[in-house]
C-alpha cells in the first residue's frame, strides 16, 4: 500500500486525534480573530444600548447542562453587559436548570474585577425568581401578575419583599426580556405568548440548531435581534466592547472548521490521484 | 375480543381526536384534555414493563455468567442506587444538593455530555469519508458543506462573497428542499395514520 | 465533594473518549453504570413529576375519571402474565389510535398545507430581481422535489429530468444542513476540553 | 416611533399613580365611541371581543391618548373592572378567561356583561358609553379550520377509494426504490456471514406515526430473518416501543412459520435515555459484530453516533427516517436512506401488499394536485391574485 493509498483509508483515529488538537491546543490561547457583528446582533445590542440605565430586563434561561457551551456564554456576557450599564436583572426560568445556570453564571461574573468596583446587589440590582412549571403557561401568567406566578425567590424569599420588585406588576414594569433558548419552552412561546399579547420587546439567544427556526420571527419584527449558536455569542461579546469566553471558543472553532475542511481536501485529492493511477 | 375491540378502540379515539380538531367547544376540548392524560398515565405505568425487561436481562446474564457479566452487576447497581435515593425520603428525595442530585450532576450530567461531544469527532470523519467528488450528488453535498463550512474560517476578501452566498443557500434552495420533504413527510404520514385508524395497517398489533 | 464530584466527572469523561480509540474494559464500565443510572434516574423523576400530579394528586382531588387512565395502565402490565396478555392490547389500541388522531391533522396542517402556503408565492417581483430569482427558486425547488417522492411513475425523460433537479436539491440541502451543524458539534466537544483542561485540571482559565 | 411609543407608555405606569390625586377633567381626550361586545368566534365559550373606534386624540387630534383600558360589569349600571389593556392604535380586545369552574380567572359562560372602554393620555382618561349585553358561548364547528375540513375528507377519500380499487384487484405500478432492494441483500450478507441483524426502532413513542411504519417494515424483515434462520436484536428505548416490536417480530416468526425460533429476550428494553441507550447500542455493535443495521424510524442527534459507530463495526447500513435535521447524517455515513416520505412508503414496498400499495397511489395523487396548486398558485401571485393562496389558509 502506498503513501496515498493509506491516505484514502485513512485510520479515523487519526482524524479523532486531530480533532481534540485542533479543539484543545486554541484554547490556551487568546487570538483576535476578525469577527464581524451581523446585522441581528447590531439590532439587539441597538435596542439594548437605547434602554436607560435603571431600566428593568427580564432574562429567561430556558435550558440545561446539555446547551451549556453554546448558551453559557451568552449569559455570562449578557449579565457582564447588564452590570457595567446599570441596567436590573430579574432572573427567571422556564426549564428547572435555568435558574442554576444563571447563578453559576452570577459566580463568575460577579467576580470580575470591573464588576465588583460596581459591586451590585442582590435585591437591588438582581434578583433570581426560580423555575415555575408550566411552560407557555407560565409566559401568560407573568402577563397579567409577575409576583403570583413567582411569589418566592430562588432562595425562598417572598418576591414582594425584593426592593428590585417592587412596582413590578406585569409585563408593563419591563423594559426588556432577553431569552435564552435550546428549544420548548423557548423563544417560540415568547413571541407567541409574550410579544404577540403583550407587545414586550425581546431579543433572544439560540443554539445554532434552533436558530434557523427562530428568524422568521426577526423578519417580522417580532424579534429584536438574536444570537445564533457560539458565532452569534461571540459577535454580542464584540459588539459590547468585551471579548470572552465566546470570543475565545471560536478560535477552536475556526481552526476545527479548517482541519475538517483540509481532510475533505486531502481525501479527494487521494481520491484523484489513485484513480489516475489505476487508469493509465 | 382478542382481534376486534383493539381496531374498534383505535377506530374510535382516532376518528373522536380528528374530530375534536374541528371542535372549539369546551365539552370536547375536556374529553381531549383528559385522553392526552390517559396516555401519559399509560406511559407510566409501562415504565414498570421497561425496569422489568433492564433488570431480568441483567440477572440472567449474571447467572449465566456469561461474558462480561460483571458489567451487568454495575447496570443493577446504578438503577438500584437511584431507585433507593430517589423514593427514601419522599418527595425530598430529588431535591437540589441530595446524594441523588450529586450522582445526577457528577455521573449522569458528564458522561451524557461526552457521549453527546462524540459527534464533534464522528462529523469529521463521516464529513473525510463520504464527501469524494465521486458522483454528480456526492459532489454537491461536498460543494455546499464546504461552503457552509468555510464561513466560519477568516478567508480575507473572499469571507464576505462566502457569506453572501453560504446565507443564500440557507434561506433559499436548502428551504426549497426542506418544503418538499416535509409537504411529502406530510402526505406519508396522514396516509399511514389513516391506515391505522380504518386497521388497515396492523402489523402493530401482533398476532395470536 | 464538589473536588470529589469533578474528578469523578472527569474520569467519566476520559472513559467515554476511550471508546473513540477503540471498545474496551473502561468504556464497558461507564456504558453499564450509566445504562443503570439513566435508568432509576428516569424512573423516579417521572414518578415524582408526573406520576405524582397527573395521576395520584387528581385522585386524591376526587377526580375519578382518571381511574380510566389508571386502569388502562394496569391492562398494559398485563403483558407480563402471558395467559391475558392479549388485553394489553386494549391500552395499545387507545394510545395508538389517539395519536394517529392527533397526528393526522397535525401533519396535515404543520407538514401539508402551511408549507404550501409558503410557497405560494409570486414568481416576479417588480423591480427586485434577487427576490424574483429567490422566488423562482424555491418554487421549482420544491416542485422537482415533490416530483422525487413520486411512487408511481418511472424516473425517466423530462419527468426523470425534474426528479434528478429534485434530487439535487435534496442534496444541497443536506451538505447545507451537515456543514451548518458542525458548528453545534464543536460547542460540544469545546465545552467538554473546557471541563477538562479549565474546571478539572486548571489549565485554562 | 415604537420606541417613542414604549418610552411613553412606561412614563405612564409611573404618573398614573399621580394621576388619581390631580384629575384634570378639561384635558380629558375624546372617548372611544361605537364600542361593541360580542362573543369570540370560533372558541370555546369563555371569551367576548370587544371593539371600538379609536379615540380621536389617539394618532389625530392632540395625539396623547397612549391606552386603552377595558372594563367589565355584570350590570350596566354596575361597578366595573378593568380587565386588560392595549397600547393606542389598537381597537379589538378578548376578554378571555379559563374554562375550569374552580379557576380563579374563570369566565362564565351564557352570562350577560357589559363593557366599555377607556381611552387614557398621560394624566386624564375618558369613557365610552357601555356597551352590551353579550354573552361568551362556544362554537361547534371552526370556521377557520374549513380548508383542512376539506383536505381532510377529500384525502380520506382518495384513500378508502384507492384501497377499494386495491381490494377489487386492480395492481398498481410503483417504481424501484434504492434503499428497499438492498434490505435482501443485506438480509442475505448476514445469513452467510453467520452474524446477527440489529434493527433500531429510533427514539419515538409508539405512537409516533414514524415508529408505526417502522413496526411494519420490523414484521416484514423478522420474517426474512426467520426464513434465514439470522438472528435479530432489537434494543428498544420506550417500554411499549418494546412490547409491540416483540408482537410484531413474533407475529414475522408465525408468518414464516417458525414460531418455534423466536426469542423474546433478543427484543429487550435498554433506558428511556437518550445518551445512555446510544451507549449500550454502541457496545451491542463492536460486541455483537452485527452484519447489518437497520436504523428506521425518529433519530436525533444520536444518529450520527449510530452510524459511524456501525460503520466502525464494517456494517452494511440501511437508515431511514422522517426527521429532517438527521437525514443529511444518515445520507453521509449510511449506505442506504430513506429519505422522508419514503419511509412510510417502504411497508407497502416490502409486503406488496395492495392494499398498502392502494394507499401509496392516494399519497401519489394528493402530491399531484399540491403540485398543481403550487405551479398555478405561484403563477396567480405574480398577477396578485390570491385564489389559490386562500384556498391553503388556515386560520387557528
Amino acid at each position: 500500500m502506498n503513501f496515498l493509498e493509506k491516505l484514502l483509508a485513512l485510520d479515523r483515529r487519526i482524524i479523532f486525534l486531530f480533532i481534540a488538537i485542533a479543539v484543545a491546543l486554541p484554547l490556551f490561547f487568546t487570538v483576535k480573530l476578525h469577527i464581524e457583528v451581523t446585522p441581528v446582533v447590531r439590532n439587539l445590542h441597538n435596542a439594548l444600548e437605547a434602554l436607560p440605565p435603571g431600566s428593568k430586563v427580564l432574562v429567561s434561561l430556558d435550558y440545561d447542562p446539555g446547551s451549556m457551551p453554546e448558551l453559557q456564554p451568552m449569559a455570562e456576557s449578557f449579565f457582564r453587559y447588564c452590570f457595567m450599564r446599570d441596567l436590573k436583572i430579574i432572573i427567571i426560568g422556564l426549564w428547572p436548570n435555568g435558574p442554576i445556570q444563571a447563578n453559576s453564571a452570577l459566580e463568575i461574573i460577579l467576580n470580575e474585577p470591573d464588576i465588583k468596583k460596581k459591586n451590585p446587589k442582590y435585591g437591588i440590582d438582581y434578583v433570581n425568581l426560580g423555575y415555575t412549571a408550566g411552560n407557555e403557561v407560565v409566559i401568560e401568567r407573568m402577563g397579567s401578575d409577575i409576583p403570583v406566578t413567582f411569589p418566592k425567590d430562588y432562595s425562598g424569599n417572598k418576591t414582594e419583599d425584593l426592593l428590585l420588585m417592587k412596582g413590578v406588576k406585569n409585563f408593563n414594569n419591563i423594559d426588556f426580556v432577553y431569552n435564552l433558548s435550546a428549544g420548548y419552552p423557548g423563544t417560540v412561546e415568547w413571541v407567541l405568548f409574550g410579544v404577540d399579547p403583550y407587545k414586550i420587546k425581546l431579543g433572544a439567544g439560540n443554539t445554532a440548531v434552533q436558530a434557523p427556526q427562530i428568524y422568521p420571527y426577526l423578519n417580522s419584527g417580532q424579534l429584536v435581534g438574536l444570537l445564533g449558536g457560539m458565532k452569534g455569542g461571540a459577535e454580542f461579546e464584540i459588539a459590547t466592547g468585551k471579548p470572552a469566553k465566546a470570543v475565545k471558543f471560536m478560535f477552536s472553532q475556526s481552526v476545527s472548521h479548517a482541519l475538517i475542511c483540509f481532510f475533505i481536501l486531502i481525501g479527494n485529492f487521494a481520491y484523484f490521484a489513485t484513480r489516475k493511477k489505476k487508469g493509465a | 375480543m382478542r382481534r376486534q375491540l383493539p381496531i374498534l378502540i383505535v377506530f374510535v379515539s382516532g376518528v373522536f381526536m380528528v374530530i375534536q380538531y374541528f371542535i372549539p367547544h369546551e365539552s370536547f376540548e375536556f374529553i381531549y384534555e383528559y385522553a392526552m392524560d390517559w396516555i401519559i398515565i399509560i406511559g407510566i405505568f409501562a415504565m414498570l414493563l421497561g425496569l422489568w425487561s433492564l433488570t431480568r436481562a441483567s440477572v440472567s446474564k449474571v447467572q449465566a455468567k456469561a461474558p462480561g457479566w460483571g458489567f451487568s452487576v454495575m447496570t443493577l447497581v446504578g438503577l438500584a442506587t437511584m431507585l433507593f435515593l430517589g423514593f427514601y425520603k419522599g418527595n425530598k428525595s430529588i431535591a437540589e444538593g441530595t446524594f441523588f442530585m450529586d450522582l445526577f450532576w457528577y455521573i449522569y450530567t458528564p458522561i451524557q455530555a461526552t457521549m453527546f461531544s462524540l459527534l464533534a469527532f464522528y462529523i469529521a470523519s463521516a464529513a473525510y469519508r463520504s464527501f469524494r467528488v465521486r458522483t454528480v450528488l456526492a459532489t454537491i453535498l461536498l460543494v455546499t458543506a464546504l461552503i457552509i463550512m468555510l464561513r466560519l474560517i477568516p478567508l480575507g476578501p473572499i469571507s464576505g462573497v462566502n457569506q453572501w452566498l453560504a446565507s443564500w443557500i440557507l434561506t433559499v434552495p436548502n428551504m426549497a428542499a426542506k418544503r418538499a420533504i416535509w409537504i411529502g413527510v406530510g402526505l406519508g404520514a396522514t396516509a399511514t395514520a389513516l391506515k391505522i385508524i380504518f386497521g388497515i395497517e396492523r402489523a402493530y398489533m401482533g398476532k395470536d | 465533594m464538589e473536588r470529589i464530584g469533578i474528578w469523578i466527572a472527569a474520569l467519566l469523561t476520559l472513559g467515554i473518549f476511550s471508546f473513540l480509540y477503540k471498545d474496551n474494559p473502561f468504556y464497558k464500565f461507564c456504558e453499564s453504570l450509566f445504562v443503570g443510572i439513566s435508568a432509576g434516574y428516569w424512573f423516579v423523576t417521572t414518578f415524582w413529576q408526573v406520576f405524582m400530579p397527573k395521576l395520584a394528586d387528581n385522585l386524591v382531588a376526587g377526580r375519578f375519571y382518571y381511574m380510566i387512565g389508571a386502569i388502562f395502565g394496569v391492562l398494559m402490565l398485563l403483558r407480563l402474565f402471558p395467559k391475558i396478555g392479549w388485553l394489553s392490547r386494549w391500552s395499545l389500541a387507545l394510545v395508538v389510535g389517539t395519536t394517529a388522531g392527533l397526528y393526522f391533522t397535525r401533519y396535515l396542517v404543520s407538514n401539508g398545507m402551511i408549507q404550501v402556503q409558503n410557497t405560494i408565492i409570486p414568481l416576479y417581483v417588480k423591480g427586485n430581481l434577487s427576490q424574483t430569482i429567490g422566488n423562482l427558486v424555491i418554487v421549482i425547488g420544491t416542485f422537482s422535489g415533490l416530483i422525487y417522492f413520486f411512487f408511481s411513475k418511472e424516473h425517466k425523460g423530462t419527468f426523470g429530468g425534474l426528479a434528478k433537479l429534485g434530487i439535487w436539491f435534496l442534496m444541497l440541502s443536506f451538505g447545507a444542513s451537515f456543514g451548518y451543524t458542525v458548528m453545534s458539534r464543536m460547542s460540544l466537544l469545546i465545552g467538554r476540553m473546557d471541563y477538562l483542561l479549565g474546571t478539572w485540571l486548571g489549565l485554562i482559565r | 416611533m415604537k420606541k417613542t411609543k414604549a418610552v411613553l407608555f412606561s412614563i405612564l405606569i409611573i404618573l398614573f399613580f399621580f394621576n388619581l390625586s390631580f384629575p384634570q377633567e378639561n384635558l380629558s381626550p375624546p372617548p372611544p365611541t361605537e364600542v361593541r361586545a360580542s362573543d369570540t368566534q370560533n372558541d370555546n365559550g369563555h371569551s367576548i371581543t370587544i371593539t371600538w373606534k379609536l379615540s380621536g386624540d389617539d394618532g389625530a387630534g392632540k395625539k396623547n391618548v397612549v391606552a386603552y383600558e377595558i372594563l367589565r360589569s355584570e350590570l350596566p349600571t354596575g361597578e366595573f373592572v378593568v380587565r386588560g389593556m392595549v397600547p393606542a392604535g389598537n381597537n379589538t380586545y378578548q376578554d378571555r378567561g379559563a374554562k375550569e369552574k374552580e379557576d380563579k380567572n374563570y369566565f362564565p359562560p351564557h352570562k350577560d356583561f357589559y363593557y366599555k372602554v377607556r381611552a387614557k393620555t398621560l394624566n386624564s382618561y375618558s369613557e365610552s358609553e357601555v356597551a352590551g349585553p353579550a354573552q361568551a358561548y362556544g362554537e361547534w364547528f371552526h370556521l377557520g379550520k374549513l380548508p383542512v375540513f376539506v383536505g381532510t375528507l377529500a384525502f380520506t377519500i382518495m384513500v378508502l377509494a384507492f384501497i377499494s380499487l386495491a381490494r377489487k384487484g386492480k395492481e398498481f405500478y410503483v417504481r424501484p426504490l434504492a434503499g428497499i432492494d438492498a434490505v435482501d441483500d443485506a438480509i442475505g450478507r448476514a445469513t452467510e456471514m453467520g452474524r446477527p441483524i440489529l434493527y433500531i426502532l429510533g427514539l419515538g413513542s409508539a405512537a409516533d406515526i414514524a415508529t408505526i411504519a417502522s413496526f411494519t417494515i420490523l414484521n416484514r424483515i423478522a420474517k426474512k430473518t426467520a426464513e434465514h434462520k439470522t438472528k435479530i436484536i432489537v434494543p428498544c428505548n420506550d417500554p411499549i416501543v418494546m412490547s409491540v416490536a416483540q408482537e410484531t417480530v413474533k407475529a414475522g416468526y408465525l408468518d414464516a412459520g417458525r414460531p418455534d425460533m423466536y426469542k423474546e429476550e433478543n427484543i429487550f428494553y435498554l433506558t428511556s435515555m437518550q445518551f445512555a441507550y446510544v451507549a449500550a447500542v454502541n457496545g451491542i455493535m463492536l460486541r455483537e459484530q452485527t452484519a447489518t443495521n437497520f436504523y428506521l424510524g425518529k433519530f436525533y442527534a444520536e444518529s450520527l453516533i449510530l452510524a459511524e459507530t456501525g460503520s466502525v463495526a464494517g456494517s452494511i447500513q440501511i437508515s431511514g427516517t422522517d426527521e429532517i435535521a438527521q437525514i443529511p447524517f444518515f445520507v453521509a455515513a449510511t449506505d442506504f436512506t430513506l429519505i422522508g416520505e419514503e419511509l412510510y412508503a417502504a411497508s407497502a414496498y416490502l409486503g406488496r401488499e395492495p392494499l398498502l400499495l392502494g394507499a401509496l397511489k392516494a399519497q401519489d395523487l394528493a402530491k399531484a394536485i399540491v403540485m398543481i396548486s403550487l405551479a398555478s398558485g405561484a403563477v396567480a401571485a405574480s398577477f396578485h391574485l390570491d385564489f389559490f393562496l386562500r384556498l391553503f389558509t388556515v386560520q387557528m
